[in-house]
């Protein structure tokens, strides 16, 4: 146990540091900093993630032949946490560097992993996520949308849900029901699907923050080639299963990078604000508050490097991944709030308001919060995890 | 002793809720907060059913009642989300004109032709009752800040509260006068929209009220009816879950009879029905004028809105990705419920206030 | 609506305020005051309990044939405040004022009422309760104890457990199988149970505070007549849930009221104590807790009078009940609990200590409160009953 | 980085954990805590088994390992409820004698010959870093009251610490010398009693130490051991409620299978992990000497304390009646978890340290 980087590990660490201050796109991160809008937006990121990748930073783990360096698993740690540290802006690939792309690696035919893997580091081809539905969030075995067997492939009609970047992807991952006659499990087929194929359609759904983050799909009779099955026909179920475990196990250390970042911004807003004649900082119960959430983020951090262990040693992430994702939705939710309430009064002026403090960011964040507890696995959805697979409690439903 | 409402206070509450149910349900309601705001052509409406008079006794034109029938349509008001100036006007601006017997006034407002509307908190954002200069005032012309002035947009008449060099003060001014500039300012909650004013030698009339009393008597009837507004919301939001975890399947039975759903809307169900004795009690002791009607209306205040936050909360998780969407009513009872939290004081100030009324009494 | 009390309210709470004055039993309540052990200790309670009866303060809502008083229901919810308040002995008939007595005045046959009632007030015959088992606790309708039908009544054999005042009582109430052929519900009967019948055992039951609050019954062949049913044969279960939702309406009053004392006592406690070289009193962490305490007692308090309302109006303890006893269990444990952190490296220390703040009583107190929310109805068992009888959600088994 | 275990770290842990269940299953220390307490003539064995000297090095008499080590050791300890003088004896009392290089004793110490015991809270029963003076001492003379002791009842040395009016100080005294008056303290936790010094002009051999430097590092040890013994009596308690919840069957089935159950596991489970995480992370930072030490150990102790308090309740709670009895063992788990938080600082005091680190470094 050493909490330290070996030699080589702090090299690599400074070499990336360094690379993100001489790199950060121009006045990034600078009080007055406005992303460009629409098109322009889709450019800036897929730009910035070709620089990444020309710089060695993106698919540290994954094999040279597809693009990859082969480096040991903790240089993707560090890159996580360092890309969070500097606040730079993400990777275009985020569904596909964590999502798609391990899916592929794991269960993709040599064809699909040599035609997709390159160009989701690149920021070539961009990716998004078609699980969840209307009827079927927790439930996501109970998917309707169905997956008609022709010749030479499948025919896809039906609706996705929740699907963050699809208004921008190339592809999808898709799981629709390819035969309804059995148990709801086991008529499950994992796709990939062409975003540009005729019969898709994407509607942005605007969120409790009044941004649009995520969409919905609509898929009419979409024709989908047989080798674009990931894994064997009904086996989608596992497919997807091999999906969310690699998601929770990616988003750990990037979040919690955030989170620290998060932290650290809490802390300067509770310094330069005055509640009852006096810093925040300075008030007993925000200090307490504020141990509190600095000791969350701590044992968050440590939490992961822990699962991150254990990864290393089976090589598959493990039902760990669900606490850390359970306890930092909730850190989460718990910081954004404790900015509101050091904010006091002018918790209520949102973005768009000169009175706010800080633009409103803290509003927006806090507001995006309450989504933590419910994507990527709801929060009593990862409970019931916990105390199944890990604490082997009988199931509950 | 007797715990609970008289059949004519049951019947005034059946009456708010069907009016807000028929005139602004929730599309009404998402409509106004998304776009232009209250129409203050809505208002007399509300001056044609006496609720703006409602505690105002009738020899000067009100209803002849008293507070807690005004806290029932709050409550109600606020399960509705009603997004017009009844907090400012009624519960506020009303209250301040007769502390300080502005009778012309008092019947503008009761009549409807005016709505009046309180500017409490500077530049710091308190809502304190305290001495500290808050405005300049020099017998004749006004001038300061005051942030989050509910319903400035709709409101004629502007009550200026603050403490001087010479004491805690009242005053009126015209909104439009000369030396007031206000303006809206961007709100997380649309439903109810914050000002802010500037005065610079505006000039006004100073209200003649009892001090600091009066001052602490309009406080705790804002603090008393804020709680009001949020055990009504607090209970619509669970009711909202209630509806759909009823009826939402997932694993082939309805989310509400898994108990990691149906334990977190009892939780919440009872933190909002604790939080509503409360609620009563304090709105009773203000409404009388008890001794502990302040320490009262402050725990109230301070536990209705950690409720009806948590409430929301509550039904947000359990509706799930829905419950997220900007389509769905509920952000905006979240919104709303966030808005009663952050104003008159979060919970951790008003504790500190209950703290000294129970461990230090003067 | 109105906190306070009538004309004849007012006379009734100042009288009984003053005969509790006059009335208290030397030494009661200062500070060296021993209580008597053994036999002593019931004959003690019997006669505090016969001199409350003399007084008029029994069973003052009860009919007067039975040697009540048929005064009004609000008397008795002062009653209960001011012995609270007083911190006075309780009477001996704790189960039989709350449980047995209102079962059979509901339940029971006009010879049950005349032979039991009036000793319930009196305190001259105590009552104790038998309906957990080892096997049923919150599953209660799953218990085992045999009551088989012979000539005339029934023997029961069997064993309950969690009964207070057992080793000193006369008569159990009792629910035992009459009947295993059916539904688990429909087999039960409820008896009147003669504690001096041969084949009684009772064993006291040591809790986690050292104490032997509880005892275990063991019936081994125990007689009882048939008259000694309540209700039908068979129809137990819903007698059981008369005994039950009573036990939970009146709880209340005399819970809050103990409370609200417990909070005072808190107030001192935190003046006295020093932490961190002032005050725990002058700490705002400790101010923020005493003042969320405080509102807990004060939402305790009126949702009780609010629960009492309805009772009033429809002369039956509904499911509200559960929601003040959840709310005031939760809430004892967080006050004994706030004593403790108060008491900083004191709270070590235990009854016996002279170096223990107050004799160690917080420490007692505070472990006494994790039952609280397992007595009564378990805290999972109330949130069903609030999900399902009080918010209509489907039922969760 | 490297975030596990060594195959020899683990191996430790497991032979620790075989002899624990081997000679202190539950039953065993129930008799020790309702009885006389722990024998004395069963401590020389832990000597034979190297783990009083663990993190002493090799050319000092001791196994040449690290703190961690002694952690993995405290864990397990604490997972049994171990009522013996380690945490006294082998995390302060020894670590002292090494701050101040008293060579002989240390080898008493090491050998098992002796025991040694450390008096830190004075008559206020804080456990504090300050040169606020608790003890007088005149360069021969020691005088002054020790509170919370722990076993002091089968010590044969007492480490004293202490502000004097000239500092900070350590100083070694025979328990049973003249001007020593000594007595046990009845604790709620049987398992790890708490003794009570007085000093009264005892002759005393002060310690050379490194000043306040020296106490933060005992307090930090004790910290992190603290919260090493917290992490392990909570997974423990949280093992019995899993055992009672899978077979346990209420409404015809096991109660683990109602999520208002399991969560209350599941729940419980995350906060020890997120506690080990903190605990392991302060344990290797003491170990290590880092800058972040004291900071990591505070806020260590505070969560895995808090984090065993609660899972203990609900492995009670869970438990339902049975789980309240003085028969089942879950109550000592939940009275040293108490015991645990209440000594050196609840989570209050601790977090108001972290506090000012982060917001106030010098």
């Amino acid at each position: 146990m050493d909490f330290r980087d070996t030699a080589e590990e702090a090299r690599f660490r400074s070499a990336l540091r360094r690379w993100l201050q001489e790199n950060l796109p121009e006045g990034w991160g600078s009080p007055g900093y406005q992303e460009p809008e629409g098109e322009a937006r889709v450019e800036f990121y897929r730009d910035w993630s070709r620089r990444l990748y020309e710089a060695g930073y993106v698919g540290l783990h994954w094999p040279k032949r597809y693009g990859g360096h082969e480096a040991p698993l903790t240089f993707q740690a560090i890159l996580l946490e360092e890309v969070g540290r500097a606040e730079a802006p993400e990777h275009i690939g985020v569904i596909g560097l964590g999502m798609a792309g391990p899916t592929i690696l794991a269960r993709g035919t040599e064809e699909q992993k040599e035609r997709f893997l390159r160009k989701i580091l690149t920021g070539e081809e961009v990716w998004c996520q078609g699980f969840s539905e209307p009827g079927a969030g927790s439930d996501l075995a109970s998917l309707q949308t169905k997956a008609v067997q022709t010749d030479g492939g499948f025919v896809v009609t039906g609706q996705k849900v929740w699907s963050s970047f699809a208004h921008i992807a190339d592809w999808s991952i898709l799981v629709a029901r390819s035969d309804d006659s059995g148990d709801k499990h086991a008529g499950l087929t994992y796709f990939l699907m062409d975003m540009h194929a005729p019969g898709v359609e994407v509607r942005p759904l605007r969120q409790i923050t009044g941004d649009a983050e995520f969409n919905e799909i609509f898929m009419d009779s979409v024709k989908i080639p047989a080798d674009r099955v990931v894994g064997e026909v009904g086996d989608g179920w596992s497919v997807a299963i091999t999906t969310l475990m690699n998601e929770r196990a990616n988003l750990g250390f990037a979040l919690t990078s955030r989170l620290d970042v998060a932290f650290r911004k809490l802390v300067t807003l509770a310094k330069a604000t005055g509640t009852n004649g006096t810093r925040a900082a300075d008030d007993p119960l925000v200090r307490d508050r504020l141990a509190s959430l600095w000791t969350d983020v701590q044992a968050l951090r440590f939490t992961n490097y822990r699962a991150f262990s254990s990864f290393l040693r089976t090589g598959v992430p493990g039902p760990e991944g669900s606490v850390a994702k359970l306890f930092w939705s909730e850190t989460n939710q718990r910081l954004t709030k404790t900015a509101l309430q050091i904010e006091g009064a002018f918790a209520m002026l949102g973005t768009g308001s000169d009175r706010a403090v800080e633009g409103g960011r803290w509003q927006n964040l806090q507001l995006r919060s309450r989504g933590n507890t419910i994507e990527a696995g709801t929060s009593e959805i990862l409970r019931n995890i916990i105390a199944e697979r890990v604490l082997g409690l009988p199931k509950s439903r | 002793m007797d715990f609970a409402f008289s059949e004519e206070q049951e019947m005034l509450r059946a009456s708010a809720r069907e009016l807000m149910n028929d005139r602004y349900p929730p599309e009404r309601v998402a409509a106004i907060a998304d776009g232009g705001g209250f129409d203050r052509e809505e208002w007399p409406a509300i001056a044609g059913l006496g609720w703006i008079g409602i505690s105002v006794p009738e020899e000067q034109g009100g209803a002849g009642l008293g507070f807690l029938e005004e806290l029932v349509i709050v409550e109600e008001l606020g399960r509705a989300l009603y997004p017009g100036p009844f907090l400012s006007t009624v519960v506020l601006g009303l209250e301040a004109l007769r502390l300080g017997r502005a009778e012309e006034l008092i019947s503008d407002i009761l009549s409807g032709k005016r709505i009046a509307t309180v500017g409490w908190a500077g530049e710091d954002g308190r809502f304190d009752v305290d001495p500290a200069p808050k405005v300049s005032w020099d017998d004749e012309r006004l001038s300061g800040v005051k942030l989050f002035v509910p319903d400035i947009g709709v409101s004629d008449l502007l009550v200026i509260v603050g403490g001087t060099a010479q004491g805690a003060g009242l005053w009126t001014v015209d909104r439009d006068a000369e030396g007031v500039t206000w303006r809206e300012l961007p709100t997380v909650d649309g439903t109810r929209r914050q000002g802010e004013v500037t005065l610079r030698e505006a000039r006004a009339t100073a209200l003649h009220i009892d001090g600091p009393a009066s001052l602490e008597r309009l406080r705790d009837r804002a603090l008393a009816a804020l709680a009001a507004e949020a055990v009504g919301l607090g209970s619509r939001a669970i009711e909202l879950a209630l509806d759909h975890t009823r009826t939402r399947e997932q694993f082939g039975k309805p989310i509400g009879a898994f108990q990691a759903v149906a334990h977190q809307l009892a939780q919440a169900f009872l933190e909002v029905e604790t939080a509503r004795s409360l609620c009563y009690w304090a709105g009773w002791a203000v409404a009388e004028g008890t001794p502990e009607a302040s320490t009262a209306a402050a725990a109230a205040k301070a536990r209705a809105a950690e409720a009806a936050v948590a409430a929301c909360e509550r039904a947000i998780q359990t509706h799930g990705g829905i419950g997220f969407t900007w389509e769905h009513p509920l952000h905006r009872y979240y919104k709303r419920a966030l808005g009663i939290a952050a104003t008159f004081g979060w919970g951790d100030s008003l504790r500190a206030r209950v703290a000294a009324d129970l461990l230090d009494p003067p």
